[in-house]
């Protein structure tokens, strides 16, 4: 079956969410992609606590928005995704601008809960369409968030992968490297390598991505569609081809 | 409590205040930015609880703001907020960055009348490089942890959007418990509300968990759709065609001056009223 | 969730837990608390949050307990609280003395998941004096001001009564939001009801604001008029009588033993179908 | 007109409170006589704010039982109760008990949130209708909370006075003593020495505690009694001789 990126990368970071023990997810509001990723593990079945941030009806949190950082300190968030307007190799990531600070070049919103979230949840997914030079560089201009911490600061998770529109790439936070863990249809050790501004590792035998099944994209188009129509409207209408009941 | 008109609101709100706005989730009250706009506010200082949306962003665009002490200002789906990143460019405006629960402790600890509270991560991110009023201690607990300190923030004013007011001048802003915070938080709270109710919401065992208390309120007025274009629960949605027009008539000065004349100037005699 | 029985709830806190455990103005699960004692509990360490009653004394005199961190135990208008001042009296029961707010903020800091949390007052009381693990620093923010730093308090079990849970588990306290803050806190909730009804409070504005999440919930038992003789909101009120006659009896062992028999174990077949 | 002691003290109490400016006033549980007197100020047409703790209809706090120490720290409470097993002449207080801690001998209830509310309220009323040498102590066993502190402990207020069935106090945080405002009818300087633990001071011209006037004693049986018949339905059949409505 044919299928859209969007798509390729549900399934990649539902295949990473499967692959350790996870209870309890986080996902922010501007992550459709990961969110049908959560969904997707839910559809298949697995006993997955949901928290869906600015989700407008059934908001989970009745604490105000302070909770979910409550609920992260705690120890109950196994996973979250972060983004970044850069990350570098060591897994930095930087939301707050480029040139110099506060981000006088070109300065992005803000750092979010990132300086909270990356260390206190059991892990963090990155998660970044866009895979060039520009946003994957060798050093980050500002630290939102590290990708480590020194000895003495507590740490509960780092960056388990960084999924892009062109790759897998798992983090490795003793050595604070990335390694390349698989490349999408299209691509190339050799183009990642071209559109990637940091030093990775590559194991051997890295290969292509492994296509999302029938099953998965059947469960995507259809039941994770479903829970995704209110939240995300045009998402859905524009990677699913469906639109919410008016 | 007897309502108040929106100017006069506006009015209270001194040139040079630290104002506590949430963000667009969280019921901020769009009509007393815009009354803010059209008294020609100045200096003002602005905490994000815990990010800034559109409110900020127009303040900023009118001039209003001196400093933005917040985790992100954000137009949401509408994409970055363009008044906030032209004044940054312009050296018009000053911004204290922080993360999320920073905020949220630094309120706390103001909330507590504590004078710091601790928050952990932080450590090895730029935002503390770049905050000279945020400590780092060795835990005195002898576990050899590392930890930031934070001191309170006290807002002068907190200003939101809330569903309605009673009899009593208790607001009721259900979930939205971050409201109740910065009311706590701060020396005064100015609530414009849909409407008020006879009534006493904390005599109600359903309406009184999601109540603040008249004792934290120091001003009420009716502002019909107050929050618009950002959502009140479940009395209306985010209009986020309103936003979008904004962000892409906001992206020049003049086209924001246009947006303002339109959307805050013209509606000056409607919303006074 | 499925419900479990009052037994099954029971038997899963085992001896020696550390047990938040609310007062009597708190909605505590005075159902649970007997079927503490009739699975015969040993070892318990009891949290007041922040004080303790009826719920509390009892289980000390059944020898459910060997320890109470708390800031007050009493009966309120019914007076001392019998048991508790007889097993300190017999040497079977240490008291870690607090103040009302240092039980809070114990409990706030293990809810923000920061290691410690500060507070004002406390020094010059022999209550500090008399907590090791409580600590007094210099503020290291340069005001020469001294305050007292409180570890985080992290019972294994929060229990109370709450008024209902709905399908999804998620249980209503309505304004008694420091059922919130325990089960935030400790590592399980378990919670007893009045009933079980369709639907999610999280989807309605009106009752979300009271309901505490289930992601913190560990088991939900029905337990009809399970926080008296204390009351429950607008459901029912405090049993005067009912604590007065439990003051009389219990002031002495075998008066003790006499109420148990008859208002513990007597309604043990009825409480555990 | 004749009144009972319990309405002398509640006149007593609310000439303190109108003593000072005060705007809101927190009153705990047990305490019907200070409710008494802060709703005899309100009756009076001051602009009160009143915070009755363990009121069950109308409890003043959404944000849990917290709320008031928060309020408290927020520096928002103008004036507290507080009583004692014990109170010293230094206006320590102590709810601990007596013998070696934690109260050997007599064991009290414990502190409460004495041990914030005396340093954190804008000032504090002492209340203890027992006055005796067992309860007014040369030094109190425990100190559930101080009359004053050393410098670098951050005191918002005192006791502004103690009133018992015989006389009302005022405290002097700068000396750390009481004097003698007034005695009761039935008391003189002597009587109160004898029955005091602690040495206080006289000042010249101290008298009798002026009575309760007329209209001080119709507000107190007519609109002050409604509003706490709810609440102390026993004080006020005691003390009102009026019972609330079935």
């Amino acid at each position: 079956m044919s299928y859209k990126t969007e798509e390729l990368l549900a399934v990649c970071i539902a295949r990473l969410i499967r692959a350790r023990p996870t209870r309890h997810i986080a996902v922010g509001a501007a992550s459709p992609i990961p969110a049908a990723a959560a969904w997707l593990c839910v559809k298949q079945g697995d006993p997955l606590h949901l928290s869906l941030l600015h989700k407008r009806s059934g908001n989970p949190f009745t604490d105000g928005s302070r909770e979910l950082f409550d609920l992260t300190g705690q120890g109950r968030i196994d996973l979250f995704f972060l983004g970044g307007g850069q990350i570098d190799g060591q897994a930095n990531i930087n939301l707050i601008g480029t040139g110099a600070w506060p981000g006088l070049e070109v300065r992005f919103p803000g750092s979010f809960g990132s300086a909270f979230m990356y260390y206190m949840s059991g892990r963090t997914i990155l998660f970044r369409e866009e895979h060039s030079p520009r946003v994957l560089v060798d050093r980050v201009d500002h630290i939102s968030a590290p990708g480590t911490s020194e000895p003495g600061v507590f740490r509960r998770g780092h960056a388990q992968a960084l999924v892009t529109g062109r790759c897998v790439f798992d983090f490795h936070p003793d050595r604070g490297r990335f390694s390349l863990a698989s490349y999408h249809a299209g691509e190339s050790v050799e183009s990642i390598r071209a559109m990637t501004g940091f030093e990775f590792d590559v194991p051997e035998g890295v290969g292509e991505t492994v296509p999302p099944s029938d099953a998965e994209l059947a469960l995507l188009r259809g039941a994770v569609c479903d829970e995704m129509l209110e939240t995300y409207p045009d998402f859905c209408a524009r990677v699913f081809e469906r639109k919410a009941a008016a | 409590m007897t309502p108040m008109s929106l100017a006069a609101m506006a009015a209270s709100i001194p040139d040079g205040a630290m104002v506590a706005l949430p963000p667009d989730n969280s019921i901020p009250s769009v009509a007393l930015a815009k009354a803010l706009i059209r008294r020609r506010a100045r200096g003002l200082r602005l905490v994000g609880v815990p990010i800034s949306g559109f409110a900020t962003d127009i303040l900023i665009g009118a001039g209003c703001v001196a400093e933005v002490n917040t985790s992100a200002v954000t137009l949401g789906e509408a994409g970055f907020a363009p008044r906030f990143s032209a004044a940054l460019k312009a050296g018009t405006l000053v911004v204290r960055d922080a993360t999320c629960p920073a905020m949220h402790t630094m309120l706390q600890a103001a909330e507590k009348g504590v004078p710091f509270m601790p928050l952990r991560g932080l450590i090895g991110s730029d935002i503390l490089a770049n905050r000279p009023d945020w400590m780092v201690i060795e835990s005195p607990f002898g576990t050899g942890e590392k930890i930031t300190l934070l001191p309170a923030l006290h807002p002068d004013v907190a200003v939101f959007h809330a569903v309605m007011a009673d009899s009593a001048g208790n607001v009721w802003v259900g979930r939205r418990r971050e409201c109740a915070t910065i009311a706590h938080a701060s020396q005064r709270s100015l609530v414009t509300v849909e409407r008020v109710v006879e009534g006493n919401f904390l005599e109600d065992e359903r309406l009184c968990p999601g109540a603040i208390n008249a004792t934290y309120i120091s001003g009420i007025a009716i502002a019909e759709r107050g929050a618009q274009p950002s959502a009140l629960l479940d009395e209306y949605g985010f209009d986020t065609d309103y936003v979008m027009a904004y962000a892409r008539a906001a992206k020049t000065e003049a086209g924001f001056a246009e947006w303002c004349a339109e959307h805050v100037f013209d509606n000056q005699a409607v919303a006074a009223e």
